[in-house]
């Protein structure tokens, strides 16, 4: 019931280098996972699930994919004239040709929105992180704490990374003491999960201040500054249940793979919080005569007559008869030809691979076929 | 108010439906679900979306209430508009009484008001029991270039079988000059579909005249047709040539779903021009295990399969289970098929469960029903043509 | 497959209001038009909505057509949602036969299946007949404080009026401890607003023995409540102080009406943190020629003034022309007040037409209806207190 | 019925410097008008109406008012999954950041959108006109001529002037015989509308070719050539009904001087092609004791209590005792205090004049408040 006082941002102007040709035309928000969702799909249902009905989306470059696949918010049920979902692309106007120069850049240029929004608490997020969370317990632990931000962690030691990441000295009330950004070698157990809660005049005071001083990242420039020089109470707030980081291609290429496990699939997938996404209308996937097929998710749409062994096909992907594949993210509408193999391969969408070719991965090392190629 | 239209569709969704037996129970034919995803009415429904056709008002009076909340605001078929859209249109009181739509006709008459509101020139007749791609867009076009009164869909069935349908003795010129409601020597093998364009004017004095007759069924296909004729008025036949089938009994439906697993498939439900949409149940991709065999077979979202299935029909949400077998089957949403079970030539309704080593349906002989959310104990048999209700 | 909601709401709509004369000959009660563009049911939708209650059940048997069209798909209070929204209800067939609702708790009683696919906790009953804003989350937050079975939505009506409602006589906790219907000796003023809160089970369990009961009203103030106190189940009465006005007769439509043109109104609509929707016109903003008066009156968009308009209520669409006069009347969308026409102390309904000079109503007396699409001839004369209704 | 054949779009990115204020923060398509609407209100509405049902924006700079005022489409019933509304900013990627250099290479960037849209023919418009338009006698029009383009031009002079706009010569079988773009002196009497109908596949043919050899506008480098090199069939096809063109604070206050005049007022808002915006749900205007009103068109939501005369109140507007206001255009949301005296003013939305304030421009060339000013 509280949450309807919560308003969610997500920003989605993470950095995407590292997942190569997967960004090039979309942001980390918009990559296809789990067959038939996007990164986003998770984080905007768990808002909704949690009963938050006004969530704006921050988008940077590369938006397109993303604001097509939200549209209006329709399948969130966010698309009511009173909150719902919004669209927050940068601001062209005369004198300022877009693109924000940090996430604090990004919440002080959006600063009319949050202002005229009516709730009383801002739950902001960063959209990297793929996990099916309930945020009611948070809320519960922040306003139980009173805490002036309350800061979700992981300790899975599969989101640590060096050189990249947040990590939280945490004290035995739950204080965090420290944090470091990008260390070499992370020190603390604790990753930040990049989402925040905090109420709304806080956060409007705070990127009021950080922009008048000059500063662009909200992390460094702000949250950090205030839990060094104390003042505030900066709380952390363990999640426990499965995360994913997606900052690279192995990343991504793992978490597809997991899916693949049932303890993961159960807990992303929980019929109490679904996750909801962009339909298609597709008709049933349907298996011919020579198909055969173990331990892969099939999404609608597909037609499989060949092998497949632990993969992931997203909608409406053909497989023909003949064809080997295995350990393999292939996304929507791609096309694999009689008596290809395929090995820890990534196909973006609508990739062909045309009859007999042959692709073998390291399986450290997925390769990635772009978007729309034919080999 | 509301804006004018040239073509409206009256869908009549009221049927009990009581040859599909323990199936509809709790719900009405147009609600039955077929095809892995859809529900019977979907395929009306897409038609119109697809055919440009924006007001739809569906009558209902039999256990609406699946279909109710399935049709919701209309959102899957894009018919949640502001100037038009989908109606539940379920018999209401008038002045002092209600009145229960007696009849077809009778279910269009009581609701006059409704389609007068749109003030079209045309309204399409539809009913919810069929599974056909068809587009009334051009249906209505030959209608206004013949200058029909009304026009009606009609397909050619074997001439061995014309005499279960409705028969449109019709001339050269299609234009229809008798209609034999089940003939016994047949003139003719062009059965209507149950499909009728009427221009509105005429239609309206029709249901006037039948609402005044004590004596009448106030079915179309019995009166207002033969009325129309009587009078002669423009009636045309229009040929239709592709798929259509009527799921009214148990072993159609279960043959309507077999038909999908031909390839190619009699109803091409991959076109994209022509997409029979529905409510989406939002769940993740289906999983098929190590270890389990999927062939020959349609399975949507939602399923997880670890043991096997073959040429069968698995709807959302379905759970196969280890050394469980479904064969020639349709399994509805959300049912469970415990390990060790074997089902054959069976349709298992949404939420069933069958119990461990049980025994639903045999190779051969009529189809095994297991109703819904009917939990079937471990070990248990249905034997081929039973219907098993607890 | 229904998300599970807390609470959801169920809006009787059924009533045909037949105090309400001509104006619901041809429209249930809740689709009346108020306040110059909304209908009496925007306000209880209205308030589900800002009270984040997003599924609506509405009962209805009579006239439902207008009500039907005017809910669509629910966009305009956003309730047309994909789980969630508004759904209309009217009586449907179940098994061999129909049956019309018999009364409130009836009607909530035959939609038992439809509120169980919910699995709510709660379920808010809810009558179309008020205007009112009122946060029905702040109800349940008291009602799951107080743990209650059921809660009544009260407010203090003045002593000498108290006989004319449903008194709960409460004690100092605000426990309903005796309903008294009508009390010829009221002990207190505490009336019903047939706004209740019930918790399901509870609900649904003495919906069921009421079922049962052949001499019951099936009435939720003469039965459902009466019952619950007899077995001493815990009933609490929840204060409410805004402005509530019953609107079930001519003459209390009328007033509901010119209190909107008090200052400051007693019913904030201006109030953007608890808008009251309606379907809108879709027409130009208003127009006041040269020479026009308009002043103490609420006027809407699509109206076009030439003559005099004083404290009065237009709604959309309304033309006064040259020479007429309105004054202390309502008129009612697409109406037209022809050159000369005098309007006074009136009612003048959807779409009707007053001729020129005629004269409506007279400056005292009571309040004069001219009905829906009514011509009324030039010069003719329509007496306070009269219903023209052709 | 053979309008849904047709794909609308329309092209938002004219030059706007002339409305000075008026357009700083927004396009002219998102100039408010009229009371409740927007300048494309009426391209949108006119084009549903006809039977279009997908329709296309290109959005250039300054383009968040307009998104935030289409949404999802809904007010016009275009929010389908199938064909709809579709809302097409220009592209941020790492190599570009957005701003189209013309109308051609606007719709070279969105080549994918008319590519997969499954209508054989497009009408392309331009913004700035308002009119209200049936385009099915048009599309007749063309199918019976064979033209290969047909554009719309009226004959109205209002439209024309110095050193802006297009002017066709046009014979006797209706062939565009000659294009002027911009000539100091308009010699021809037909001013190009801006509208053009064409088959889709011409239209990507051109757009193709055009983009191909370095061009960037489509009028001047397309359409005038093909016009003056012939080959190609262009008609012209006469608007006869009332239209306007905001290029200028005077024509824009003009036109909406004009809808107060019975007969441009019902040609622009005919019960039967209604002009859909996006609602406000405010409550009915309300005139209070001391209100004089006269000639004066007032929008929902609206208090009055002063005198108000040959003037647009839009939503919300707030007119105290003892104001006077002639000759006023007032944006959504103004509050004009007690004892303000206005004349020949165009108040943009939430402008503010405080008690006994007196603003009195010339007729000619009316006083700009700029949105949320107070004064």
């Amino acid at each position: 019931m509280a949450m309807k006082n919560v308003m969610g941002i997500i920003y989605t102007g993470e950095k995407d280098s590292y997942l190569r040709e997967l960004t090039l035309m979309r942001a980390i928000a918009a990559l296809p996972v789990a067959g038939r969702y996007r990164v986003i799909d998770f984080l905007v249902s768990g808002m909704v699930n949690s009963g938050i009905k006004n969530v704006g989306v921050i988008m940077q470059k590369n938006y397109h994919s993303l604001m097509d696949h939200l549209g209006s918010g329709k399948e969130w049920d966010l698309h009511g004239k009173n909150d719902g979902l919004y669209i927050l692309p940068p601001f062209l106007t005369r004198e300022n040709v877009g693109v924000y120069s940090g996430s604090l850049d990004a919440l002080h240029s959006n600063f009319g929105y949050i202002r005229r929004s009516k709730q009383e608490y801002v739950l902001l997020c960063n959209s990297l992180i793929v996990f099916n969370a309930n945020f009611n317990e948070m809320m519960d632990a922040h306003q139980r704490s009173g805490a002036d931000v309350t800061m979700m962690y992981s300790r899975n030691p599969d989101l640590r990374r060096a050189e990249n990441g947040t990590y939280f000295e945490i004290d035995a009330e739950g204080i965090i003491t420290d944090v470091e950004i990008d260390p070499t070698r992370p020190r603390h157990e604790n990753t930040s999960m990049e989402v925040f809660l905090l109420r709304k005049d806080l956060l409007m005071d705070l990127v009021d201040r950080g922009a008048a001083h000059g500063y662009h990242d909200i992390m460094r420039d702000v949250f950090q500054r205030m839990i060094r020089d104390a003042g505030m109470r900066v709380r952390g707030y363990a999640y426990e249940d499965v995360c994913y980081r997606m900052d690279s291609v192995q990343s991504y290429f793992k978490f597809n793979m997991d899916v693949l496990d049932r303890t993961v699939r159960h807990a992303l997938f929980d019929e109490a919080k679904p996750v909801y996404t962009k339909v298609r209308d597709e008709m049933p996937a349907r298996y011919q005569d020579n198909a055969r097929v173990h331990n892969t998710m099939v999404a609608d749409g597909c037609i499989v007559d060949g092998h497949v062994e632990h993969s992931m096909l997203f909608r409406g992907v053909r497989i023909a008869k003949g064809a080997q594949i295995r350990n393999c993210v292939i996304m929507q509408d791609s096309v694999i030809e009689e008596g290809v193999t395929l090995e820890n391969c990534i196909l973006d969408k609508q990739a062909v691979i045309k009859r007999g070719g042959k692709l073998i991965g390291p399986n450290t090392y997925p390769i990635v076929i772009s978007k729309d190629m034919t080999i | 108010m509301l804006k004018k239209k040239q073509c409206i569709a009256m869908l009549l969704a009221g049927g009990q439906g009581s040859r599909l037996g323990i199936l509809t129970v709790n719900m009405a034919k147009p609600a039955i679900p077929y095809g892995g995803k859809y529900r019977i009415i979907d395929f009306p429904l897409s038609n119109c979306t697809n055919s440009a056709i924006d007001v739809v008002g569906v009558l209902t009076q039999y256990q609406p209430l699946e279909l109710n909340a399935y049709i919701g605001s209309g959102s899957p078929w894009d018919l949640d508009l502001a100037h038009g859209g989908v109606y539940v249109l379920p018999p209401y009181v008038k002045g002092k009484q209600g009145e229960w739509y007696s009849g077809t006709a009778n279910a269009i008459y009581q609701n006059v008001a409704f389609i007068e509101q749109f003030s079209p020139e045309y309204v399409l007749i539809l009913s919810g029991d069929h599974i056909y791609k068809m587009d009334y867009n051009a249906m209505l076009a030959y209608h206004i270039e013949k200058g029909a009164d009304a026009t009606i869909a009609v397909r050619e069935v074997p001439w061995e079988e014309a005499s279960r349908f409705g028969i449109m003795n019709t001339n050269a010129d299609n234009i229809v000059e008798e209609f034999d409601e089940k003939p016994k020597q047949p003139k003719n093998n062009k059965a209507s579909m149950g499909v009728y364009i009427f221009s509105w004017d005429k239609l309206r004095a029709y249901l006037c005249e039948d609402a005044g007759d004590p004596g009448s069924s106030n079915d179309f296909g019995k009166n207002i047709i033969p009325n129309m004729l009587r009078d002669q008025q423009k009636l045309y036949a229009y040929d239709f040539e592709g798929y259509w089938k009527d799921v009214g009994t148990i072993e159609s439906l279960w043959e309507a779903n077999m038909d999908l697993l031909n390839m190619p498939m009699p109803i091409d439900l991959y076109d994209k021009r022509w997409r029979i949409y529905g409510r989406n149940p939002g769940v993740a991709p289906h999983y098929i295990a190590e270890g389990a065999i999927a062939k020959s077979c349609l399975i949507t979202e939602g399923c997880e399969v670890y043991g096997r299935v073959e040429h069968s029909v698995l709807f959302a949400g379905v759970q196969v289970m280890e050394g469980a077998s479904v064969i020639d089957s349709v399994i509805m949403p959300n049912a469970v098929i415990q390990s060790g079970a074997r089902v054959r030539r069976a349709i298992v309704a949404e939420g069933a469960i069958i119990g461990a080593g049980a025994k639903v349906g045999e190779d051969t002989g009529n189809i095994a029903v297991v109703g819904q959310n009917v939990k079937l104990a471990a070990g248990a048999v249905v034997a081929a043509g039973e219907q098993r209700v607890q």
